[in-house]
């Protein structure tokens, strides 16, 4: 810019304010909520992984690299990883593809599948499906063996079990980014196809699915991730299993004395899986193009599925009933139960609920907790993640892409290792007291939760054409007006879903806030673990139906409100949270 | 033993205390409501899993921000350890000799809140009385291949100290021989009654008798086996921890802990009291009819990792 | 085999008055039919329609005697054996140039050596040899949209469907590539619709042209028919530029303008003393620096307009009617100079003056 | 004061050899500037740069004395006041008409009842009226294209840049919004940087045309320099149909043809017997029925083609050389009739043999 300013008067003060710009401004925050959110924990994190009390060493690495019990638990997560992530993308894809561009019928039971099957805590659910296909007493098994006599035993205690429970909550992340980006595909590119003789599913399988290739990947990059990091069912269905992976053997690390070095080293290694995962998806982006919201207003139209809508629809139906109606009738049964595994019919009661709603105190109050801080925390990694994501795809500018792997690291991080990352960190800043406060929740939930939005945002970005943007500027739309009215507009379904995306997980954090809740900011899932802790497994079922229908309610709500008018103009436009 | 005094002057000055502990929520919050009943003292209650206590507290700690006065942990190893490094406060309240001895540091830097019966426990139904085993080494019997469940001690401190002592007392071959017979693993007490209870598995080797004291109430035909080769009672240890921001409050929750009225409240949901004159709960055998195996925590507190490596190995 | 027979096809979109209303079209096997309108009279939706992509409110279309579209259902476009070139181009920006062009083939599993060579071939038709490995993104308007072009061309089908194939390329590849079309029809016996604004394009490309305005088919001819006897102002109006030259019908053949008569073979049939409207083209007038003499019309030049290979001048005639000429650059004449003109009345068109006025909404 | 100024403009695309080399321009305050070239030479390019989306490799643009594009840098779009009309039209699919061509005014803080009048007054300059609610997708591709011109005009900035923006619009509507334009550059002053792929209207619509080629600027001037005047062979043959006639120089401004010997202005400086290229457009030859007679050529008529308001033929010389004609339609030749030929040498260019022709590769 310098000789610019030099070559004329008139430049200078143009160049003067365009560095005190909003654009500056937001870029240069975005970029430094994400140092201060993520980079310094997790350099924390590395320092810890090389500091022991004699001063630098490599001995975590060298443990935990060549320790057979760590390197057996990475073999796993990575065959579990890798099974989920295609599992995800096998059952996510043709739903999204279903209820965006078909007129498949019961679109609202399909969206309310993905949107429950990512609702329902993963611990709970894993339970309730150790309780119908436990192997001795599994209720499914039981019914197959005792009662229809057939010689089949499912048992979930396998990798294949927790294969098929982990992606049953992994699936809506492919589900829910590749259906907001499907709605955004110009029906012109398929009938292209169809006209040089492609088949429908043909199209769907060449034209459709890759044209939306960058929300299916960050789908899938989420669903590898986060089924690698869920601590939840993999100690409750691995560990009977005899199948250790990485997250538990780093949970283990934690209990008293904890090995915060070694944790921390194996934590890294987990951190490297991401990075590559990361770097693969970009290799596969690269260069090439997925604009397909162009400048020409885009049209979508159902495709006619005839006969075969219903066969689609029966798989629909199947995968809900295995996602949602199976788990959740099990835990509406248990909560209604007085103690389960007696007689269902005779121990009968509303008592757990009575219990959760008018005696356990802290109910109600972290019902209201959670509901505003994952309210807030959805929206600030949204937002972080359009900004961030806007950086990479959009500029040129240098260090893009470390922003983006930057903003991938936390959620290939143990929940646990994220918080004492966090807690570390926060505790030793001086002068800044956020400890026991809303605030330092928030930070740990944005921190931990921001790729989600970043990805959501990245991917939605990749399908719009940049020249609707400059159409603005050249009219002298500021940055942030065009933002406001053009780019975040365009994207918003993608914004939608990774609202959802965070949000529900929010709700549910666990292992950070039991370290950083005060009596004043006590969570839902606090709450719901010491109940947990202590045995009540009833009351616990009970609290989680509430807990979730009062998310769906939120959801609901917020739904409405971000739902503004149609982004393609057809009505057969559809997105999450129900039907239009 | 004369029994240090508590300034409830200062106490009520104070006004409140922080108390971080493991106890059952809803007797957790039963305690602190009695507390601040009896004395007008509030009590803000930091409820959660015995780790996650203690790992809380130690980030405070070594970023010298105590916000807790109290501590009560499911560890007695690691009550030992922070004892020795200074985190606790020595008090000996009224009643302190009232307290089982091996319940207590002979110092007064912690107080056990209650002890946790380890027993084996089963399926009345599905176990005939003839079948039952007796003894810790009973279960390595192939008759009871694919019907037993224990915990993963790399999740849960009971079990480092049950696994610890009984591989003392018997070595590890007695795990391996477990392991040959099929044994399930899962990660805390919860999952063991649980899986008792739908009868996926029938016998708990060493787990919470507390777990299913619940269950039994409301009807479900649990048989707890105190073994004759030595049952483990091991103590919930409380502490005052120094530098807490409620000195004398702290002090007199800490009496109060062991007050004859809040210890009547752990027989009535199925725990011992740490004292040796309240009644065992309803059933259960008393303290002195036990066979008590006795537990050298400084040595556990040395071997931990050791012990979790070492299982970890037999169990893969 | 290939023939298309449209009839009664109506269309409307949601909200919207019709798009399309009672469309009768006869489009025969191995015929170059073009759809020519103003912005907005419905071509893409015929084309549409044609492909399948919509179901007709009423109405049918009909290949050969097999009826694929009408109100109660469409065959899917991938059985049709048609190719479209789509007005936004619609190339995949996922797929570089070779693999949008050599899609089509794939699907009919052509050999990959002689997909190669066909997709090879027809990149060089649309001149784009050399950029196979390009993604769309990496191209200029023009190239994508050859892009297109080359697509659907490449697998020759029976039926060609293309909404304004050439809008971006400049007049001399456009050229080209209309004579490429051209061969290529006559070669392969491909049945074309063809989408085009250009009037020029449409007069020499095709068999038939079907001149469409607000929805409805104005006229259905050969080029020469269409241009030369327009079936109404519409028409005249459409098919380049025309002079409304007020007049009066003098009984019989006879017509007369400004005190001048003559012979128009389009009078027959008008009362006498009727007022009329004689649609005049450009190049049916002829200047010329004479004076009046009972045959010429007289007139001021008051503009000129190069336009390279002819200048148009306007012309005001004595009446105060302006007109619109159009002369060979090595005729020039020069504004404020007084000429005369005559007017080639067999070659002009004659409407009674109450007939509705093009209306320049589209 | 919006006087824009190029020089030594460079930019390539990342792999590809530079789509844009050393180009110079100046586009004085009011002009209509038009780039005019084949597909893929560079035009969006330039408007692109122009606009300041993109930074230059090297060389600087200049608006009045202010650099606003330089390798160092570039200011930012929003601050340079100009518009734009994009060649996919880029219009906001979630905005409808009416919010889409706002949206400028908005900015610039018009009161909303004047903002309102100026949206529909542009929109029915543009025949769009009625169709304000309506979004992009409801619309057709030459509607969704005027909404884009609509959108850039109707805030009046100071440059308004503009690529192919009738491309989708038929030749009516084409010819009224060129006027249009024309007027609003007269009556506002705004200086106009057009691209079109649409030789005839570059002629008609600027005051000054760029011929590009391959990246580079091969004539700048007005167009009547350009079309009769074109600086080599490849100004030659884009601006319009042009016959290179074979022939030799014969010392001075004389040139021979087939044996016919003829004056040429631009033969000036050639060798005598050196073998030239004559660059002669169709309408500089004229056809007759008269036979040879040492000043005219003589052929052979082996196609004709009807184009509406001028009729195209393809005569062979006695040489073997093909040449294109045009006459008007009242004067008629059958393929197969023996023509004389006269060309108009004073309106053709002369280029020696050896220059490079125009590649076809674009
Ligand atoms: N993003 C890009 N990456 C690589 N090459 C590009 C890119 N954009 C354009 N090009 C190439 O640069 C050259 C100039 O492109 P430009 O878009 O300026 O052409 P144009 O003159 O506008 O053509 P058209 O009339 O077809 O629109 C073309 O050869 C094109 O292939
Ligand atoms: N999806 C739609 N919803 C509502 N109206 C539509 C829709 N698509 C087209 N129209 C309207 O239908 C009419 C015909 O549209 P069509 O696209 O067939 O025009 P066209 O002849 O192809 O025009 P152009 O030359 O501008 O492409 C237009 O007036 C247009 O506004
Ligand atoms: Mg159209
Ligand atoms: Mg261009």
């Amino acid at each position: 810019m310098s000789s610019i300013a030099a070559a004329s008067g008139v430049a200078r003060p143009s160049a003067a304010s365009r560095w005190l710009s909003l654009e500056t401004f937001v870029l240069g925050g975005a970029i430094l909520s994400l140092v201060i959110l993520v980079v310094l924990p997790v350099a924390s994190l590395v320092v810890a992984s090389l500091w022991s009390e004699d001063g630098v060493t490599l001995a975590y690495y060298e443990r935990a690299l060549t320790g057979g019990s760590y390197l057996r638990a990475l073999g796993n997560s990575l065959t579990l990883g890798a099974w989920v992530g295609l599992i995800s993308v096998i059952v996510g894809v043709p739903l999204a593809w279903a209820v965006s561009r078909t007129n498949v019928p019961g679109k609202p039971l399909i969206q309310a599948t993905a949107t429950l099957s990512y609702l329902s805590p993963p611990f709970l659910t894993s339970i309730a499906f150790v309780n119908l296909f436990s192997p001795n007493a599994g209720i499914i098994n039981v019914l197959l063996r005792d009662v229809l006599g057939l010689g089949i035993t499912f048992d979930i205690f396998t990798m294949s079990g927790l294969v098929f429970v982990t992606a049953l909550h992994t699936f809506p992340f492919v589900y829910l980014l590749a259906s907001s980006a499907l709605q955004s595909v110009d029906a012109s590119y398929e009938e292209a196809a169809q006209i040089l003789g492609a088949s429908k599913i043909r199209t769907a399988l060449t034209i459709t699915a890759p044209l939306v290739a960058p929300a299916i990947l960050s789908g899938t990059l989420l669903a590898f991730v986060n089924a690698i990091a869920l601590f939840g069912s993999q100690a409750i269905i691995g560990l009977p299993g005899r199948i250790v992976t990485l997250p538990t053997r780093i949970y283990a690390l934690f209990d008293y004395p904890p090995q915060y070095g070694l944790a921390a080293a194996l934590s890294l290694l987990f951190v490297a899986i991401t990075v590559i995962a990361l770097y693969l998806q970009r290799m596969f982006l690269a260069r090439r193009s997925y604009v397909t919201l162009g400048g020409k207003g885009a049209r979508s139209q159902l495709v006619d599925l005839g006969p075969w809508r219903w066969v689609l629809f029966g798989v629909c139906v199947l995968v809900c009933l295995f996602a949602v109606v199976m788990p959740f009738a099990s835990l509406i049964a248990v909560s209604l139960s007085k103690s389960w595994g007696l007689d269902f019919w005779q121990s009968l009661t509303l008592d757990n609920y009575r219990f959760i709603l008018f005696e356990y105190d802290v109910t109600r109050r972290a019902i209201l907790n959670s509901l505003v801080l994952a309210t807030i925390a959805a929206t600030a990694c949204v937002a972080l993640g359009a900004i961030i994501g806007w950086i990479d795809v959009r500029t040129k500018m240098p260090g893009r892409r470390l922003l983006d792997y930057a903003s991938l690291v936390p959620l290939g991080l143990p929940g646990i290792v994220m918080a004492v990352a966090l807690l570390q960190f926060w505790l030793s800043v001086p002068y800044i007291v956020l400890y026991g406060t809303f605030a330092i929740l928030l930070l740990a939930y944005i921190g931990r939760y921001v790729p989600l939005g970043v990805r959501a945002a990245n991917s939605s970005l990749r399908q719009v054409d940049p020249s609707l943007e400059e159409a603005a500027h050249i009219l002298g739309a500021s940055w942030g007006h065009t933002m406001r009215e053009i780019t975040l507009p365009l994207i918003r379904p993608g914004l939608l879903a990774g609202w959802l995306l965070v949000f529900v997980p929010v709700v549910q954090e666990l292992s950070a806030s039991i370290l950083l809740f005060s009596s004043g900011t006590i969570t839902l899932a606090v709450a719901v673990y010491n109940l947990y802790e202590t045995g009540y497994i009833e009351p616990v079922s009970a609290l989680a139906m509430v807990n979730m229908t009062i998310i769906v309610v939120a959801m609901l709500i917020a739904h409405r409100l971000g739902a503004g008018r149609k982004t393609v103009s057809d009505d057969s436009s559809t997105s999450f949270g129900g039907a239009r | 033993a004369s029994a240090e005094e508590v300034d409830m002057a200062k106490a009520k000055a104070e006004g409140k205390l922080v108390w971080y502990t493991s106890t059952a929520i809803g007797q957790a919050n039963n305690l602190a409501l009695m507390f601040e009943k009896q004395t007008g003292i509030k009590v803000e209650l930091f409820r959660s899993g015995g780790s996650a206590i203690l790992r809380r507290f130690m980030q405070e700690a070594s970023a010298g921000k105590i916000a807790a006065d109290v501590m009560t942990m499911s560890d007695p190893a690691a009550a030992d350890q922070l004892s020795e490094k200074g985190t606790f406060v020595a008090f000996k309240p009224k009643d302190f000799d009232k307290i089982t001895e091996t319940a207590r540091n002979k110092d007064g830097y912690w107080i056990a809140q209650r002890l946790n019966a380890i027993t084996i426990y089963m399926r009345g139904d599905k176990v005939p009385p003839a079948e039952r085993p007796k003894k810790w080494t009973d279960l390595t019997d192939a008759k009871y291949d694919g019907k037993l469940v224990m915990t993963d001690p790399s999740f849960t401190s009971v079990q480092l100290t049950t696994v610890g002592v009984l591989a003392d007392k018997y070595g590890w071959d007695y795990y391996e021989k477990l392991n040959d017979g099929d044994i399930m693993i899962v990660q805390g007490n919860q999952q063991v009654a649980d899986n008792i209870k739908r009868g996926e598995r029938l016998i708990a080797v060493g787990a919470l008798d507390v777990y299913i004291a619940a269950d039994r109430r409301n009807g479900h035909d649990f048989v707890s086996i105190y073994p004759e080769d030595g049952t483990l009672l091991i103590p919930s240890p409380t502490g005052i921890i120094k530098g807490g921001p409620h000195p004398n409050a702290a002090k007199a929750f800490a009496e109060f802990m062991i007050s004859p009225e809040a210890q009547k409240t752990f027989p009535e949901t199925g725990e011992y009291s740490a004292r040796v004159d309240m009644a065992p709960p309803a059933g259960n055998p008393k303290v002195d009819e036990i066979k008590l195996m006795p537990v050298d925590y400084e040595k556990l507190e040395t071997q931990a990792a050791e012990i979790k490596e070492k299982f970890n190995d037999i169990f893969r | 085999m290939a023939r298309i027979l449209i009839s009664g096809l109506t269309k409307s979109y949601t909200g919207n008055g019709a798009a399309l209303s009672a469309l009768d079209l006869d489009i025969k096997d191995n015929q170059f039919v073009t759809l020519l309108g103003p912005s907005g009279c419905g071509k893409t939706t015929t084309l549409r329609l044609i492909a399948g992509y919509m179901t007709p409110d009423a109405g049918t279309i009909r290949v050969g005697d097999r009826v694929i579209s009408s109100a109660e259902g469409v065959a899917p476009p991938d059985k049709r054996g048609m190719g479209m070139v789509f007005q936004n181009y619609a190339v995949w920006p996922h797929k570089t140039v070779y693999e949008n062009v050599v899609f089509g083939l794939k699907l009919r599993r052509i050999p990959s050596e002689e997909a190669r060579r066909r997709v090879l071939e027809t990149l060089a038709l649309v001149n784009l040899t050399g950029l196979e490995n390009r993604f769309p993104a990496e191209l200029s308007g023009g190239q994508q949209q050859r892009v297109a072009l080359a697509r659907s061309l490449v697998v020759e089908p029976e039926i060609l469907l293309l909404d304004e194939p050439l809008s971006n390329l400049d007049a001399k590849l456009r050229e080209r590539m209309r004579l490429e079309l051209k061969q290529l029809q006559r070669r392969t016996g491909i049945t074309f619709v063809y989408v085009t604004h250009d009037q020029a394009e449409a007069l020499a490309l095709s068999d038939q042209i079907a001149v469409m305005h607000g929805g409805k088919l104005q006229q259905y001819g050969t080029p020469d028919d269409v241009y030369r006897r327009p079936a109404n102002k519409i028409v005249a109006d459409f098919m380049g530029i025309v002079n409304f030259v007020p007049g009066i019908a003098r009984g019989g053949e006879t017509i007369e303008i400004d005190g001048v008569e003559m012979r128009s073979p389009h009078a027959g049939g008008l009362v006498p003393g009727e007022p009329i409207d004689v649609a005049v083209r450009p190049e049916n007038v002829r200047l010329s620096r004479d004076g009046a003499d009972g045959k010429r019309l007289t007139g001021t030049i008051t503009e000129k307009t190069y336009l390279g290979n002819l200048i148009e001048y306007w012309v005001q005639l004595a009446s105060g009617a302006v007109l619109r000429a159009q002369t060979h650059p090595l005729e020039q004449f020069d504004p404020g100079e007084a000429v005369g003109l005559v007017i080639d009345a067999q070659e002009s068109s004659v409407f009674p003056r109450g007939e509705a006025s093009p209306s320049t909404k589209h």
